[in-house]
């Protein structure tokens, strides 16, 4: 299993029944696809759309029911649409119960820098600071390293995307819980290591006495 | 209300005018009226909008032409070309948050001073911002947005300017209608006053100045 | 003519096609009965509906179809409903062109008060406070004079409505304008003399060489 | 989502609690869900709504049974027991401009830190409250409201909870919708799923946590 499918299955994992999910671009995107049997959820698309279903058959899309890139998505029945206030209503006013968003960097209180980088592209944070802000959980979603650093760091060295700190990372390698500003590792992924991750991590993890193995 | 040409709805727009735009990465935007303003050449435009969309449409036709002097948007990660007038000087870039984008501009349609958001507390946005303290938490004062213009593109209008929008291209189009001084609409379809149900109006009719013509 | 008629008559020669219009209760409610010929406007009900039609013929009402105060309404072709954020929205953000109201005291600089009196019933504000700051044109219906006392005073006794200055008072006896915190006795009821209206005001009036009689 | 007995519903309701309630004037206002709380007769509880109807209509009936301990409105002109248990000082009640109270249940739904509103500054309603200066205009800092339960009432509802309201019906509904921990809702007609369009939705199914059924 590649990383990316490894990362979204374990995530898809998280969802439960009733959830009002918002998903960000990337990786993120790749949950909708694994949304375990028997577990309905509602999928949020902040341009104003809930109950988004699949990418549409070759013939079969309308331009006015789209995602959040502008790209034709369909809808399931019982969808419904909304104007942008409402949309960021939803998001920011905690009624969205769990958003996935992509991370470029997160330290060990779970703070998450996810937006830009100075000197290179920036484009612009959307609605990543009001989903990281405004969620009733926040799940990152990433690689565990980048270019031979690690990206779960002491502290953030990019723009952070909110003060507020992010429940859940889940990369390739692990899965590490954040509260009252210490990170946890929870879960290896199969075959991985403790000491891999230690050395793939350059924050400060407590590392309980048993880490269990990703659930897929 | 009689729709008018859409070149003598557009020729009273001058250089230098904020423009409010519905559309979100294209879709919901006036693209007509867009066209418009390009083959008119209005310059020095300001456009608050939530991004600029991806080259060849929307918003993204008047970033090409080298329309816009300013835009307050959340997202050009889609279009280079603004990317490219933002680091050539040519072309301002506020990036605002989405949630707070949207509120700013509800503010300044709905009379409000501003708005108290956590979002960007604690972050480059806070910059140059008010922080207020309410119940102990912090919250960003965030100023009213307006424009002289709003540019709106319907599903349905009737022929005393109610509107109604379809699906995903509602996005920032009923409150940019209620932001702005002149409010120009076009629809991809305008019917007899009565058949749009009063339920289902989104942007009531005395909001609409102008209804563009379909030719 | 009895006094509410004549208020409501010169009142509605504000009015011109295509004004959203918002009326109060009492009085103001009246100004819809004699809406010029060839003049359309808008009416509001800030329960949330925009073109309210007359009172429905027995039989013909609907539960849903109400005016702010609960009683049946009509709509006419092309109205629309709303909710009550939005309905303020129109009213706060100056959506609303005119407004007429109540009043139990206006002063000489044009603030209203109308909300309350002390110690007797306290009905609420409702939406009067909104309607009076956020309207475009604020237009107060009233008698002039209320057990034996001006109504149009040098300075409210009882609690304002807003500290935003009303664009016109009609009386049975007079209109009177005002602007930068002057009144000015702009029209005579029929057959009402300037001394008749000096005496019954209160309030320090600005009377121009020609005070021409109101036109019903 | 299977709708559930209202009596199982209204069970859920502490005394003590605080209610954000639809309606204006009764219209739009739950009247089973209403009549139940008074036959279960729940206390001391707040009531957070546009006004306190007519005797015998909507909150007028919590008010007559005496349960209401707060009442946070706009008018209570048309209900003299209201002011009668205010004089008698059994009932406390809290007057807030209308449009200040809808924006103040809004901020308390959409998560922002208040409400920035000209509306009362210079009056008795800006006693003890902070005055923000934006741009030289004064506004009063009017705080978030939020609920433990809403009592909403809709003309259509689908199985998963979409809701859709009838004309003045509509009203505080969409709003307190979103600002309370636990939202019940009862509806004139329950239909099945897909039958609402997407863009006729008003309150989106995932803010529905109980649904009343038709007996």
């Amino acid at each position: 299993m590649d990383a990316q499918t490894l990362i979204a299955r374990r995530i898809a994992r998280e969802l439960r029944t009733g959830m009002l999910v918002n998903l960000g671009i990337g990786i993120p995107t790749l949950v909708a696809n694994y949304v375990p049997a028997n577990i309905d959820v509602f999928f949020q698309s902040e341009n104003g759309l809930i109950g988004t279903g699949p990418i549409p058959e070759a013939g079969m899309a309308h331009p006015t029911l789209t995602d959040a890139g502008g790209r034709p998505v369909t809808a399931l029945p019982g969808a419904c649409t909304f104007d942008s206030a409402i949309s960021f209503g939803l998001i920011r006013g905690g009624h969205v119960d769990m958003t996935v968003l992509g991370g470029l960097q997160v330290d060990q209180r779970g703070l998450l820098a996810n937006w830009m980088i100075p000197g290179k592209m920036v484009p612009g944070m959307g609605g990543a600071m009001d989903l990281a802000t405004g969620a009733k959980r926040v799940v990152v979603a990433m690689q565990h390293v980048a270019k031979g650093k690690s990206k779960i760091v002491k502290q953030c060295s990019l723009p952070l995307t909110s003060v507020r700190p992010v429940d859940l990372v889940v990369t390739e390698l692990a899965v590490i819980a954040f509260s009252e500003g210490r990170a946890t590792l929870s879960e290896r992924a199969p075959g991985i290591s403790i000491e891999e991750i230690s050395e793939a991590t350059e924050a400060e993890l407590i590392i309980p006495q048993r880490v269990p193995e990703m659930i897929l | 209300m009689k729709p008018i040409p859409v070149a003598e709805a557009v020729a009273m727009i001058p250089d230098g005018a904020v423009l409010l735009v519905g559309g979100f990465m294209g879709v919901g935007t006036p693209e007509r009226i867009v066209d418009e303003i390009v083959r008119q050449g209005k310059h020095e435009l300001t456009v608050i909008a939530n991004d600029t969309a991806k080259p060849g449409t929307g918003i993204a036709k008047l970033i090409s032409a080298k329309l816009v002097r300013t835009a307050i948007v959340s997202h050009i990660g889609l279009n280079p070309e603004t990317q490219q007038q933002m680091h050539a000087g040519v072309l301002t870039v506020e990036l605002v948050p989405q949630g707070t984008l949207i509120e700013r501009i509800r503010a300044g349609g709905f009379g409000l001073g501003g708005v108290l958001t956590p979002t960007g507390v604690g972050t480059v946005v806070e910059e140059g911002k008010r922080k207020i303290d309410v119940d102990g938490q912090d919250f960003l004062l965030e100023t009213p947005l307006k424009g002289d213009f709003a540019l709106v593109h319907a599903f349905l209008a009737d022929y005393i300017g109610n509107l109604s929008y379809a699906l995903t291209a509602r996005n920032f189009n009923p409150l940019v209608a209620m932001a702005a001084a002149t409010v120009i609409a076009g629809a991809e379809h305008i019917v007899p006053v009565g058949l749009i149900a009063p339920d289902h109006v989104v942007t009531p009719a005395p909001l609409v100045d102008y209804l563009v013509a379909n030719e």
